[in-house]
């Protein structure tokens, strides 16, 4: 047992956490598609083994030293360019690792009965589960290009759910002559525009390769990068590009307008985990590779992303207000939400980073659920429209209670999850590293503090909206199903993970802390 | 000149006989024998070239067994026996002649200027020292087209098997 | 003793298969002509050997190779046109046109 | 895990205390067990006999019990210590709960525990047969959790939870009836409102905490008294967000316009939230923060002082021209609870929480009076009722003796607290401040001699025949007018100061003014002032006329009609800031989102088409691609020409490859 231990720690096991799924996948298209249950049952017990794996990585980890990389290993991949199958955790991705098998296994628990149409659980089953694995491996990587590779993997699979199994109102967009079906128009602008950014990004990869000592590791790059080997018009323009790829992703404002169409038109597993991993991957970008490998430009970009960051959440969170919609309002609530993520990130000290990472993870769990249950709803109600719901907690109590308390948890409820990102990205915002301009943080702080009033606005109004009063005439007497099992069994231990996180936020902060200290020590020097 | 050029110019003149016989007659079973002739005079040639394996070969393996073979295939085809005029492709004929009469003439000229050598017939059996080489060197290509003809054998039994599913009972 | 009478009376015999197999209409009658292509290689082969003086008797080897693989010709070659003539009534290769455009 | 926080503040606290040894170590057990007790109800409470209240009661007894005994220590030895957990470090910050037992919080946990126990025994009989039963006690469970959640916080972090759970429970308690939208928008307004507040606090906090480098309060507040300069520099900024905080909560002018309108909770609710606990957080924070404000930002306490005063005369006034029963006694909350700001404001720590002391215990039992009566006749409007003092005697006495405290007429506490709390504010000097005090002693005093009279005297104008409530309503509320009665014994100056000496006894001192005797000017104004009150109401609305049309008498209609929209606070508000807010901004946004960002996205769509197009027609279809097809077809054409030769006959085609074969023979042996 020890030796399979010890073959883990070298690498096997994140390695098997990463690849798992996708093989999984792969088998499951050999199951004919008439074994539904088999498909299903198959791809549950890989998500489950993988979570499994993910959680004894988590158990090998050694927290005590938490800053370094663990657990991975190095073998020659692209040999004529230097690009190695770099692989390795630390106390940064180790939470968004496990979160992104966590919500994965629930994702497919969801799918077991509620599965979009055109229902085919072939299809469904294993683009999640090729899905995971873009997911988890971006999250491992610590090359450039493999980080690259998973990070464009993410975008078939989402792509394919959101075109397939999305929204088919036909709708008119501006600037458009035509109507267009809101799943064509939404996936084909998530995937150019995510594409769009990424394409950038490359180019700053390769131009840290040249400049560089012509390696993809990010390791290495970061020793490069933290002696200042990176510096002038070049790197303000890595810096850019970079901005440019991951900020498309998070999505922060201006780039942030695939988001809602996305989400909106995305089934609603799709849309869950759009929320919870995929806008992760953006932000954990920052974390990972912009910030330790360009830390003077970042110093310099800082007070820029900070303003964008602070107008993502008055935004994001007015635009809240102005919907009917209700996936399309909870969309534009995690353009305000992860507002205070880069909020804390830019800040760029350890406090901030720290609030970046919980807020990540909270926001993960939380705007999951939501979209969780609204997607459910939609699909009970068979409209999204607020005007026209109400008194849900009458006709679907379970559902009803469950996104009362999300709403809570979303609008930062001390005590809850999703608290501890907005409370203490403001904290870090009002102190900023020395030498940033004080003046626009603390500005950027209050803007978000009175984002957490406005937040608390549209989310108590759309309860009142959908969940209070007395239900509509349409809806009485009509057989609407509550929350089943599966669903249930999918929310629920989100539920206790967010009061879990909510009074024990040492659960994310015991791992980042060390790593999140250590990355601004070297990279800002305190 | 000795006595076994002789014999041997005799025994090529017959092989060309029968040779032509297979392929001008107009009769399916003349043709068969004709080519039972050829193969008799070809075992002989082998003989005399001191090749006496192969020749047996010959005499079994075609005479034996493919000649047989030909025969039932005539039969079963319902070749009409018998002298038959419809036997040939008239219109074919003078390209035939024409094609073939000029890979002979290439084949002659080619051989005729390259090949002038002496054929150095040994003393004793050679069967011995062949079978070694064929168990040795030859091992694989043996057992590989030993596999050939199992596979072809099978392939024929497959390919020639009434089939219900293609075919009418009283088609047949 | 010349090796060219043999090889010419080969290649002689090699035209009059070839000549069989254009004009033959019964399909059989071509794998016939065939078996007479095969014999005027067999007869070539063994003449090499001999005339080479191979120790090695490659010439003998491979003309037992191609008595073997004719065999399995004509096993092959009979069961199709078995097949066919089951399917067609007729041996005439001439009717089998299906490979035109 | 659990640190006892033992660094040398015990050097200038009080002389006599202890660490209240292992009832101060166990008290966590009253903080988390009504959480218990409320996932206990969630679960298992509605097939319970009594539908989860009997959990929901064990627990609050149990927390009426152990504050008792805490309360029982204080007063005979002094305890103040305080316990940390570590639920994580971020940065170099600690992240810490823990639980204070000291004097102060000791004082709050007996008042919620002792309002607690009794609202829960009114509300079981008052809320039988009421939709949600088992939710409410879940609520109020969950509410009883939270706000000694926020009293036992020893870090700022901690009490910013205890703070906004309250305020959720307290949405979750006011929209009760969410059937109703406007009961659901009071929950709402309820909430907004104190998250408005909320947000001076959490940056209050943050200023505070990044200043001194810790969240601990008991360390702020060393630093603070021991003149750090840090600290100092932010004082100021960072006592008024906190005191906007404290705005939220304690409903003071202008940010108390929630507190009304949470009235559309059940009447218990109103009791125990509204009037008794968490209205008093502000107050409760001010108090835990008062060594800060005493000191280094005095000049954040003026301010302190000059809301309170304002909201103590505002709120009183708007009380007068109510219909509403809940409603007067909710604008004499905001009163009242200007009060307390403003003795917070002048300095006079003790003076206010006494006042929160005394006015917990009266204004919940005038509340749940109020609710029997409600009970009783149905209705919340005064103008349907009447002459109840016949039907109902037990109620209208307690009503009476709630009435006589607030209005502060010796012996009832309500005297005892407001007369300190005059006294303050005449020694410090506030003279204007002062008058504006005893006016609105005098206010107070008028309302509620109007809200008795029109409610038990004169003839009943509502429907049907009310009736006394059951025993279970009133029992608390003649325990609760014993507490009315005889709350203010413990603090009369020169003769017994023991309550003084029960709040003061904490880590950090408090140096105020005590004085030796009653200050006999602001004593007789005050008193004065109440009869006064008393004596005009009486006149105006039974001897010159009848409770029905009283109003008539005092109707000066500008004046009126201000009152009456309430200083048209709230019609500016939705005017200017949440309509704007709600509409136009928002639509604004969304519209700039759809219609200029989605347009310029989108647009780029069209010209990547439009420049696709031309290149699809011109270069591809009309260039490369001709040119393939063009291939394509002349493919096609020599190949319909050409496949003649493909007869199907194997004879040809041998013939053709002979044909080939010999060509090329003749061809290579020409060349060689």
């Amino acid at each position: 047992m020890t030796s399979i231990l010890e073959t883990f720690s070298n690498g096997l096991g994140i390695s098997l956490v990463v690849f798992l799924p996708l093989v999984s996948a792969v088998f499951i298209l050999f199951i004919p598609k008439k074994q539904e249950f088999l498909i299903k049952i198959a791809t549950l017990g890989s998500s489950l083994v993988t979570f499994g794996l993910s959680l004894i990585v988590a158990y090998q980890f050694d927290y005590d030293n938490a800053h370094m990389f663990q657990l991975g290993n190095k073998l020659t991949w692209i040999e004529s360019i230097n690009s190695n199958y770099e692989i390795g955790i630390d106390g940064i991705s180790l939470p968004l690792l496990l979160l992104s098998t966590f919500i994965s296994v629930l994702a497919i628990i969801y799918s077991f009965e509620h599965l979009p149409e055109p229902v085919n659980p072939k299809g469904m089953m294993s683009l999640i589960l090729i899905l995971e694995t873009g997911m988890n491996g971006t999250f491992v990587a610590l090359d450039l290009i493999l980080f690259f590779v998973f990070f464009e993997l993410v975008l078939l699979p989402m792509y394919f759910m959101i075109g397939i199994w999305g929204d088919r109102t036909v709708r008119s967009v501006a600037g458009f002559k035509n109507q267009i079906e809101t799943r064509l128009y939404a996936s084909i602008k998530f995937f150019v525009f995510t594409l769009f950014g990424s394409a950038f990004m490359l180019l700053g990869f390769l131009g840290l390769y040249f400049r560089g000592s012509k390696t993809f590791s990010i390791p290495e790059l970061i020793e490069l990068g933290t002696s200042g080997a990176f510096t002038g018009t070049f790197a303000t323009l890595v810096f850019a590009v970079l901005f440019l790829g991951f900020a498309v992703k998070v999505p922060m404002w201006p780039l942030h307008t695939w988001l809602p169409d996305a989400h909106t038109a995305a089934p609603t597993v799709g849309s869950v985990l759009l929320a919870a991993i995929l806008l992760k991957l953006g932000s954990y970008g920052f974390v990972r590779i912009a910030l330790p490998i360009l830390p003077e430009q970042a110093k310099a970009w800082a007070p820029a992303i900070a303003i964008l960051a602070a107008i993502g959440i008055i935004y994001g969170s007015l635009a809240c207000l102005a919907q009917t919609d209700l996936k399309r309002l909870i969309a534009f609530s995690s353009v305000g939400h992860m507002g205070f993520v880069m909020l804390g990130i830019s800040s760029l000290t350890s406090i901030g980073i720290n609030a970046a990472m919980i807020g990540m993870v909270a926001h993960g769990i939380i705007t999951g659920l939501l979209f969780f249950i609204s997607g459910s709803m939609a699909h009970t109600y068979h409209t999204r429209d607020m005007d026209r719901l109400g008194g849900n907690m009458k006709l679907l109590p379970k559902t009803g209670v469950l996104l009362g308390f999300t709403a809570m948890a979303s609008l930062g409820l001390p005590g809850l999850a999703g608290f501890w990102g907005e409370f203490m990205a403001l904290l870090g915002a009002y102190n900023p590293l020395p030498g940033l301009n004080i003046t626009v943080f603390r500005t950027s702080m209050v803007a978000g503090a009175i984002g957490t009033v406005l937040t608390a606005g549209y989310l108590l109004w759309m309860l009142q909206r959908v969940n209070l009063g007395e239900p509509k005439e349409e809806w009485i007497g009509q057989d609407l199903h509550d929350a089943d099992n599966y669903e249930l069994a999918a929310w629920i231990p989100l539920v206790i993970l967010t009061v879990l996180i909510g009074i024990f936020p040492k659960i994310i902060f015991g791992s980042t802390n060390d790593a999140v200290i250590s990355l601004v020590t070297k990279a800002f020097g305190g | 000149m000795e006595a076994i050029d002789i014999f041997s110019y005799f025994l090529l003149l017959g092989l060309l006989l029968a040779g032509a016989r297979v392929v001008t007659t107009s009769n399916v079973i003349h043709a068969a024998v004709a080519l039972v002739f050829t193969l008799t005079i070809t075992a002989v040639i082998f003989l005399l070239l001191a090749a006496e394996f192969v020749g047996l070969v010959i005499v079994m393996v075609y005479i034996g067994a493919v000649i047989v073979l030909f025969l039932f295939g005539i039969m079963i085809t319902r070749a009409p026996l018998g002298e038959n005029a419809e036997l040939d492709n008239d219109k074919n004929k003078t390209i035939a002649l024409l094609i073939s009469f000029s890979i002979f003439g290439i084949f002659s000229y080619i051989l005729l200027n390259t090949f002038d050598r002496q054929i150095n017939i040994t003393e004793g059996t050679s069967t011995e020292i062949l079978g070694q080489i064929l168990l040795s060197r030859f091992v694989y290509p043996f057992e590989i087209v030993s596999f050939v003809l199992l596979a072809a054998l099978i392939g024929g039994i497959t390919i020639a098997r009434k089939d219900n599913a293609l075919v009418d009972e009283d088609q047949v | 003793m010349s090796a060219q009478p043999f090889l010419i009376a080969a290649a002689a015999l090699f035209s009059m298969g070839i000549y069989g197999i254009l004009v033959r209409r019964n399909a059989v009658m071509v794998l016939l002509s065939i078996e007479l292509i095969l014999n005027a290689v067999n007869i070539n082969f063994v003449v090499f050997n001999q005339m080479l003086s191979d120790v090695l008797l490659n010439g003998q080897i491979f003309a037992i190779f191609v008595i073997t693989i004719a065999a399995a010709e004509v096993g092959i070659g009979l069961a199709i046109v078995l097949m066919l003539f089951r399917n067609r009534q007729t041996a005439n290769i001439n009717e089998f046109d299906l490979m035109k455009w | 895990m659990v640190v006892n926080y033992n660094i040398n503040l015990l050097a200038e606290a009080k002389a006599s205390y202890t660490d209240g040894g292992i009832f101060a170590e166990f008290a966590w057990i009253i903080v988390v067990l009504p959480f218990l007790a409320a996932l206990l109800i969630t679960f298992f409470g509605k097939n319970l006999p009594l539908k989860g209240a009997e959990i929901a009661l064990g627990s609050v007894f149990f927390i009426f019990l152990y504050s008792c005994i805490l309360f029982y220590l204080n007063i005979t030895k002094g305890v103040a210590s305080e316990f940390f957990v570590n639920v994580g470090s971020i940065g170099s910050f600690e992240i810490e709960f823990g639980w204070v037992v000291d004097g102060l919080s000791i004082m709050m946990y007996f008042v919620v525990g002792t309002v607690s126990l009794l609202v829960f025994i009114y509300a079981i009989n008052y809320m039988e047969g009421e939709i949600r039963y088992t939710f409410f006690f879940t609520s109020l469970t969950l509410f009883a959790g939270s706000m000694l959640v926020l009293v036992s916080a020893p870090t700022l972090l901690q009490l910013l939870i205890g703070w906004e759970l309250v305020g959720v429970c307290s949405y979750l308690l006011i929209g009760h009836y969410w059937e109703e939208k406007e009961n659901s928008s009071a929950a709402m307004k309820a909430f907004i409102t104190n998250k408005v507040a909320d947000v001076g606090l959490m940056i209050g906090i943050i200023i505070l905490a990044l200043t001194t480098g810790t969240l601990r309060i008991s360390e702020i507040l060393y630093q603070a008294t021991h003149d750090y300069e840090a600290i100092k520099s932010v004082a100021y900024i960072a006592g008024i967000l906190i005191f906007i905080g404290a705005m939220g909560k304690s409903a003071q002018f202008p940010l108390h316009v929630w507190l009304p309108d949470a009235m559309a909770g059940p009447t218990p609710v109103s009791a125990l939230m509204h009037a008794a606990t968490m209205v008093t957080a502000g107050v409760y924070l001010l108090g835990r923060l008062f060594p800060f404000y005493q000191g280094i930002a005095h000049q954040a306490l003026d301010v302190v002082l000059i809301f309170g005063v304002i909201t103590l005369f505002s709120a009183g006034l708007i009380a007068i021209v109510q219909d509403d029963l809940k409603k007067v006694l909710a604008y004499s909350t905001v009163s009242q609870l200007g009060y307390m700001v403003t003795a917070m404001g002048s300095g006079a720590y003790t003076a206010g929480l006494f006042h929160l002391w005394t006015h917990a215990f009266f204004k919940a039992l005038l509340f749940l009076g109020a609710g029997s009566v409600i009970h009783a006749v149905h209705t919340n409007n005064m103008s349907e009722m009447g002459g109840l003092r016949k039907e109902m005697p037990r109620t209208f006495m307690t009503f009476i003796i709630g009435t006589v405290a607030l209005a502060g007429l010796p012996p009832l506490a309500g005297f005892f607290s407001k007369d300190e709390i005059l006294a303050s504010l005449n020694h410090e000097g506030h003279n204007f401040f002062f008058i504006i005090a005893v006016a609105g002693a005098f206010i107070t005093a008028f309302y509620m001699t109007r809200a008795v009279l029109l409610t038990f005297y004169g003839e009943y104008r509502g429907h049907g025949h009310p009736h006394e409530s059951d025993s279970m309503m009133t029992t608390p509320l003649m325990v609760l007018a014993f507490f009315a009665a005889v709350a203010g014994w413990v603090n009369i100056p020169g003769i017994y100061t023991g309550f003084t000496n029960w709040v003061t006894t904490r880590k950090n001192g408090i140096i105020e003014h005590h004085p030796e005797s009653f200050d006999y000017f602001a004593l007789s104004s005050g008193l004065f002032a109440g009869l006064a009150g008393i004596g005009l109401a009486y006149y105006i609305y039974q001897v010159i006329s009848n409770p029905e049309n009283g109003d008539e008498k005092i109707k000066f209609q500008p004046v009126w009609r201000v009152l009456e929209n309430k200083y048209y606070l709230d019609d500016f508000y939705f005017k200017y800031i949440v309509d704007p807010i709600k509409i136009t901004f928002a639509k604004s946004v969304d519209k700039f989102n759809t219609e200029i960002l989605d347009r310029f996205i989108n647009n780029f769509g069209n010209v990547a088409s439009f420049l696709g197009r031309i290149v699809y027609d011109k270069l591809d279809q009309g260039g490369i691609d001709k040119a393939l097809n063009l291939t394509s077809t002349g493919t096609d054409t020599l190949g319909s020409k050409v496949k003649l030769i493909q007869t199907g006959k194997t004879q040809q085609y041998i013939m053709y490859f002979l044909t080939g074969v010999i060509v090329i023979s003749v061809l290579v042996l020409l060349v060689l």
